[in-house]
């Protein structure tokens, strides 16, 4: 059965990838995009990665279309037919293709246990987190602490992309009248987006500090609180948004998540440990890899959701050369 | 045909990848490079995850009684990599919107075109 | 607790000082923030370097995690050196910045600026002491992320493509590095690079590593730009802003190239990689290819930047021609020219920074007569031009002439020719300007232009200085870098 | 100490010219000073290195086994003193031709002049051949400002081919024979008996001998000449004291060093490169001979002479004889004045009548007799005739050919010296009876007297110094001869 899904949901994939190829309008391209995303998502779910199928629905499916979605209202929506033969690509593509296809052979089988994969550092983080961390969700604690100074890597990443946007786009405040579509038929929305949009930032409080027990974890709780404002800036429009939450707020909030990661690390350095050391936090080691887990987590959090607000408000400010 | 069937799963990962690649490299529009940036590194996340599955395993979520679980290292990896991706595409994004501003045009052939009248 | 942390502080400063120096309002402050953080910096790389020569490889592991559990920092004597260029890149280009960045860059975006530099900072010192497969790719991405900004940021609108280019390029090379990553992983099962390199021998007649190198390879060279996939570079370097061209030109680069290193003889393996996987000869006709078709097209070039950025694809083709001699001599070599071409470089392209800071362009026919105007910088660039052509008492000598001593010694004379004649082609483009900016009557409204400022006259003489210093009395850093080469060829026959 | 002081005084000397750039006089007294000076430490080693001492000092090690340093032999001693000597002469002669000319960036022509004899100092004392490849190629950077002085298309013209065929040589030829030599042996260090015999086969050591012959690209050995009638366009001074004697000696300095002290020639006699080498050079001796005849342009058939003169040198090298040696020291002195003498009459008859052409100085000798004396002796001495210096060092070059039993040599050199007096004897024939009235074109020519009087003084003194080296050889020939001992 499971197999069955699987072998479905692959081919879902390979059919809206060749849809992307093909189509020439960028909006319903994007899409499919969101679809692709979706349906990763899912495969993900199967795969038994149900963090990263939250993570990715969050930004793939999310974050990500709605990029897409601006950038396309912000450009054009037609893709002029490629002048050139695509030779060179083909060739390209398909020497890659074939020799990833030769890579294979020599490959463990799907899904087999007795693959490397399974062996060796992983096991270890199977069989040792219960006790050295005290976390059920292992992917929490591989990610936060185990790893955790590629978590910090990441965060700096999401913070670059949020820093190069507002370089690239800056923003200019709306004034208060502008108050976005302030059509009669939004009336609806506005009702349906009063009532969820407690209850989304809600959702991302559980996910946030859930994270230890059950998927998810800060990056995806900033996610969802960040969709949850950008709700908010749909239905009431963005100079409404923004009284809530003002740039200069999102700027500090956005460096103040990287500081809080840094610092705990810098704290367990003062504290006698190397860097990241959580157990030297608490006096007893679990408590300290909790503590040290959380106050990254919330980290991770703030910056992610500022950077993601940030990154909105910065496309959305963008004014179509020419009309709107 | 084991050898066939152990691998299957891989190799529509990678007709997915070159899919991604292909719309990069082939395409004059720059949004639609960006797409492609993204369908390629998203299928580079099936066959990481796919890597992690293991048969009759469960989600690395310790719970009393079972044993077998998938593999989370390559979780951990991807959702970093995820990461990384929607900072690739954000960027990119916004150096479209941008380029949009300065040439009026977001293909590639076309501002070619403009960047030798220059 | 500084010196037993001292590796990952080496890192971690830069990367906190980045989010602080966006909090900071005034562009001054933002600068003074740069500034500050980078000669830390420079100091920590010093002791880094210290320890590391007089205590051997440091290994630092991070939140106390035992490797290959954890994610492990490892600094030998090629990677010190590595993080000495950066930091003494990085600790000249600050000071120099003000100006220049003052003038090239709207007020609004300077802050931001600084930010993406010190994360750039950040991300290629991360690359160097990392032990981590997976740990490098993700400071990859923060330096490649934000150099894409930095570029982007230039005046023309040509940045913007331009970023736009090294973007999709930069994220093709990124994804392939990452599937190396998953497919070495799939077969080793683990992520430290150490480890990997205990854990390959047993396995690498698999097919799978055979594509995990290849593609490692491929990913690396984009990030390079080895010949042919440079294509991003000579845009990028025209038309971002100047300290950045100088910045990257003499960083982003090598780190590539450390990075190949590291996986060529690390992890690999020497035998693996150049015996059976006969990288060696792969490297030495593209490193061929990039010395001549890059010189030639440099001669034809009338920006002096885009003149300057084809020249090092030319020299990072020597670089990689040393090492694809895989001998320790060639590698040696090869860290030679790639400690001396980050001075030459970041020297010439300080001195054309001025140059268009003063004059508004750096074209070559609008640079008629300017050494009288700019003496010093004029004279900053003419020193450089010839470090660059391997002039005796130049730093660009000494690599010269190890890397044909090391041709010759692994018998390969054409090789030795090349390098020489391609010096010549230096001379040809370097000369262009010299004539232009000394030997041509002056423009008309010449004389309006104005010397550049002293904070960015002083950077670029010092690297000048330290050119003329290994010129003369090149003993320390032969021996840096043989012991680096020595570190990395250790498991050669 | 005195060593160091002879290669720093010129190098340094330019920061003071430049600081004086506003007041003409005081700068063109310490160009004056300079060369003085220069000259009396030169002169003041002389007489140590006449016994057998041999001053040396070491200042750096770029890279290990390879250092920056000097020591005088006497080939060097020689060198140093003819070209410090010749640089007064010539900066007493610059001062008159520059102001009557009224030439532009005088300040700068002189601070590269003495950047230039700085270097020379440097090639001459160099310890090893590292230290003489950095001045060799500081001397190429320093003149090409000198060479394209003018600044007009023509001059940025020969500039480049000058940069080109001076760096282009040396550089990929000479450069590698030197990481060659170096990788092989461990050492560039200048050895008597030389330091690649018995590590080297004849065969390597032959294609190194090719690299170092073409590579030392300002011996001027065809195919690589044609830089020097280019470097034409520089003022006449330049092309005196650097085209005639400091650049193009240099070149044939640094092979009669390469061939006695890397190779050693006992070893290279066992190399069968060095024959047909030595053709070569024979050919570059006759071929330019025959271009120079077809010059009118006054300057450039010195600068084809200086060509066919310059491989004499390289063939009394290759001679691989004693008295071959000692010709081939000798020649550079002999030579050297000799040619400075016609460059400085050319000059003189530039900056006097601004002609430059052979046709167009018909019956000059009458209004500028002394000139025209200087002249005659300076050929008189290039065909090698009695009472001049050329005869010593073509005598001692012919016993060499002899010696060698190479009768092609001997014959090269009897075909050029009929040559010579070919191409030199009708200017002199021209200048003296030729009657100035039958061209129409010049009919002002009366009205222009002798040249400027510090021209008179330079040109009077290596004319004289051309004779008196006939009477009194000692210097050079014992210094020419200790070479030759130590050599053989």
């Amino acid at each position: 059965m499971e197999y069955l899904i699987d072998i479905v949901l692959l081919g879902l994939l390979m059919i809206t990838g060749f849809a992307i190829v093909r189509m020439r309008s960028l909006l319903a391209v994007a899409m499919l995009t969101s679809i692709y995303s979706l349906l990763s998502a899912s495969l993900f779910v199967v795969l038994d990665a149900v963090d990263v199928a939250l993570t990715e629905a969050a930004i793939g499916a999310g974050i990500s279309t709605i990029l897409l979605l601006a950038a396309v209202a912000l450009t054009t929506d037609e893709e002029q037919a490629p002048r050139h033969t695509p030779l060179l690509p083909l060739i390209v593509v398909i020497t890659t293709g074939a020799a990833l296809i030769y890579g294979t052979v020599d490959m463990p089988h799907y899904g087999d246990p007795a693959s490397p994969v399974h062996r060796h550092v992983a096991a270890t983080y199977l069989h040792d987190t219960p006790g050295e961390i005290g976390v059920p969700n292992v992917v929490t604690s591989v990610l936060a602490s185990y790893r955790g100074y590629d978590t910090l890597g990441e965060v700096t990443v999401i913070f670059t992309a949020g820093a190069g946007v507002l370089a690239l786009l800056g923003y200019r405040t709306r004034r208060r009248n502008s108050r976005g579509p302030g059509n009669r038929k939004l009336v609806v929305l506005r009702v349906i987006a009063k009532l969820f949009f407690p209850l989304i930032l809600l959702f991302a409080l559980y996910i946030q500090f859930h994270g230890d027990y059950g998927p998810g974890g800060g990056f995806q709780a900033g996610v969802i609180f960040a969709t949850g404002f950008i709700l908010y800036a749909l239905a009431f429009g963005l100079g409404n948004a923004q009284r809530v939450i003002p740039h200069r707020m999102l700027h500090i909030m956005m460096a103040v998540g990287v500081l809080i990661y840094a610092s705990v690390g810098i704290e367990s350095m003062l504290l006698g440990g190397k860097f990241l050391e959580y157990r030297v936090l608490a006096e007893d080691p679990v408590t300290g890899q909790h503590l040290g887990i959380m106050l990254i987590e919330l980290g991770v959090g703030i910056t992610v959701a500022a950077v993601m607000l940030i990154i909105y408000y910065g496309f959305v400010s963008q004014q179509r050369s020419g009309d709107m | 045909m084991s050898e066939l069937l152990g691998h299957y799963n891989y190799w529509i990962v990678i007709v997915l990848m070159m899919t991604g690649f292909y719309t990069v490299i082939a395409r004059p529009n720059l949004i639609k490079k960006i797409i492609g940036l993204f369908i390629f590194q998203t299928s580079v996340f099936i066959l990481f995850i796919s890597m992690a599955k293991i048969e009759g395993g469960t989600a690395p979520i310790i719970e009393a009684g079972i044993s077998v679980y998938s593999n989370p290292l390559p979780h951990v990896l991807i959702l970093t990599a995820i990461v990384v991706s929607l900072a690739t595409t954000a960027l990119g994004l916004a150096l479209v919107v941008r380029i949009r501003q300065a040439y009026g045009t977001i293909d590639e052939d076309d501002i070619q075109v403009q960047d030798e009248e220059d | 607790m500084l010196l037993s942390n001292l590796p990952a502080l080496q890192v971690i400063i830069p990367l906190v000082s980045a989010p602080l120096c966006m909090l900071l309002r005034n562009p001054r402050h933002a600068w003074a923030c740069a500034l500050f953080t980078s000669w830390l910096v420079l100091g920590m790389a010093v002791m880094l370097a210290q320890r590391v020569y007089t205590a051997g490889t440091l290994s630092y592991a991070i939140g106390a995690w035992a490797t290959p559990w954890g994610i492990e920092y490892r600094v030998d004597m090629a990677g010190a050196l590595m993080v000495l260029v950066i930091a003494i890149i990085g600790a000249l280009v600050m000071p120099y910045a003000w100006h220049s960045i003052q003038e090239e860059l709207h007020k609004k975006q300077t802050g931001l600026f600084y930010t993406c530099y010190l994360l750039c900072l950040t991300g290629l010192l991360g690359i160097v002491v990392t032990g981590d497969a997976f740990n490098l790719f993700v400071f990859l991405e923060i330096s490649s992320l934000s150099s894409y900004v930095l570029i982007s940021l230039g005046s023309k609108r040509r940045a913007l493509t331009a970023a736009y280019q090294y973007l999709v390029m930069g994220t093709i090379g990124a994804t392939f590095i990452l599937i190396s990553i998953g497919l070495l992983y799939m077969i080793t099962g683990t992520l430290n690079m150490a480890d990997l390199a205990q854990r390959l021998p047993d396995v690498a007649d698999t097919r799978t590593i055979r594509v995990a190198f290849a593609f490692m390879t491929v990913g690396v060279s984009i990030k390079l730009a080895l010949f042919p996939l440079h294509i991003w570079l000579p845009n990028a370097y025209t038309f971002a802003p100047s300290v950045v061209t100088a910045f990257m030109a003499a960083t982003a680069t090598k780190v590539g190239v450390y990075v190949l290193l590291r996986f060529f003889f690390t992890v690999f393996g020497f035998h693996f990689s150049f015996v059976a996987m006969h990288v060696g000869e792969i490297l030495m006709l593209l490193a061929v290819a990039a010395i001549l078709v890059a010189s030639l097209v440099a001669v034809f070039q009338d920006n002096v930047k885009r003149m300057l950025a084809y020249s090092s694809v030319a020299q990072i083709g020597y670089i990689i021609l040393g090492i694809s001699l895989a001998s320790a001599a060639g590698v040696s070599a090869g860290m030679l020219h790639l400690f001396n071409h980050a001075l030459i470089k970041c020297a010439l392209f300080l001195a054309i920074g001025s140059i268009y800071l003063r004059l508004g362009s750096v074209e070559i026919h609008n640079m008629h007569g300017l050494a009288r105007q700019m003496p010093w910088t004029m004279a900053a660039f003419v020193a450089g031009g010839l470090s660059l052509i391997g002039i005796p008492l130049t730093a660009g000598f000494i690599s010269k002439w190890y890397l044909v001593s090391a041709a010759l010694t692994a018998g390969y004379w054409p090789l030795a020719v090349l390098v020489l004649v391609s010096s010549l082609l230096a001379l040809i483009y370097i000369w262009r300007v010299v004539e232009a900016a000394y030997f041509h009557v002056p423009a008309a409204d010449m004389h309006r232009v104005r010397e550049a400022p002293a904070s960015m006259l002083i950077p670029a003489w010092l690297l000048i200085g330290a050119n003329i210093y290994i010129g003369i009395d090149a003993g320390l850093i032969i021996n840096i870098a043989q012991q680096g080469a020595a570190v990395l060829v250790g498991q050669m026959p | 100490m005195t060593v160091l002081a002879c290669v720093a005084l010129p190098l340094l000397a330019p920061s003071l010219i430049t600081a004086l750039h506003r007041w003409p006089n005081p700068r063109e007294a310490v160009t004056l000073l300079t060369a003085g000076g220069l000259f009396l430490l030169v002169y003041s080693l002389h007489d140590n290195v006449l016994q057998g001492a041999r001053p040396a000092i070491d200042l750096a090690e770029p890279l290990p086994g390879l250092t920056i340093g000097f020591e005088v032999e006497p080939l060097g001693m020689l060198f140093a003193l003819l070209a410090s000597f010749l640089w007064m002469v010539t900066s007493v002669y610059s001062i008159g031709y520059l102001r009557s000319h009224h030439e532009w960036r005088q300040t700068s022509y002189y601070s590269y002049f003495a950047v230039a004899l700085g270097s020379t100092m440097g090639i001459a004392f160099a310890g090893n051949l590292f230290t003489l490849f950095i001045f060799y190629e500081l001397l190429t950077l320093s003149t090409y400002p000198l060479v394209t002085h003018a600044g007009d298309d023509a001059a940025r013209e020969s500039g480049r081919m000058y940069l080109g065929y001076l760096l282009g040589t040396s550089v990929i030829l000479l450069l590698l024979a030197l990481v060659w030599t170096w990788s092989l042996t461990g050492t560039l260090d200048f050895r008597t008996g030389g330091i690649l015999e018995g590590v080297v086969p004849p065969g390597i050591a032959g294609i190194l001998l090719v690299l170092f012959i073409f590579g030392i690209g300002k011996a001027a050995v065809m195919p690589f000449h044609l830089w020097l009638p280019a470097a034409m366009v520089a003022p006449t001074p330049v092309s005196a004291l650097l085209h005639a004697v400091a650049v193009v000696k240099a070149g044939v300095f640094t092979v009669l060093k390469v061939v006695i002290y890397i190779f050693g020639i006992d070893f290279l006699a066992a190399v069968p490169a060095t024959q047909w080498l030595m053709y070569i050079a024979a050919a570059t001796i006759l071929l330019a001979a025959l271009v120079a005849l077809r010059q009118d342009n006054l300057k450039l058939r010195l600068a084809w002479s200086t060509i066919s003169q310059l491989s004499y040198i390289v063939l009394c090298a290759l001679l691989l004889t004693s008295s071959g040696i000692v010709g081939g020291a000798l020649h550079i002195v002999m030579h050297a004045f000799a040619k400075i003498t016609l460059f400085l009459c050319a000059g003189a008859i530039l900056v006097t009548t601004h002609k430059s052409r052979i046709s167009e100085m018909r019956g000059i000798g009458r209004s500028m007799p002394w000139t025209m004396a200087a002249f005659t002796v300076g050929a008189l001495s290039m065909i090698g005739i009695p009472p001049t210096g050329g005869f010593i060092s073509k005598w001692y070059i012919l016993l060499g050919a002899i010696d060698a039993r190479q009768l092609i040599a001997v014959g090269v050199i009897i075909v050029s010296t009929l040559l010579n007096a070919a191409y030199f004897l009708p200017v002199v024939y021209t200048a003296f009876f030729h009657s100035p009235e039958s061209n129409p074109e010049y009919t002002h020519q009366e009205t222009h007297g002798e040249a400027p009087l510090t021209i008179l003084l330079a040109i009077t003194v290596t004319a004289l110094g051309t004779v008196v080296l006939f009477f009194f050889p000692d210097l050079p020939l014992e210094l020419a001869l200790q070479l030759a001992g130590e050599s053989g």
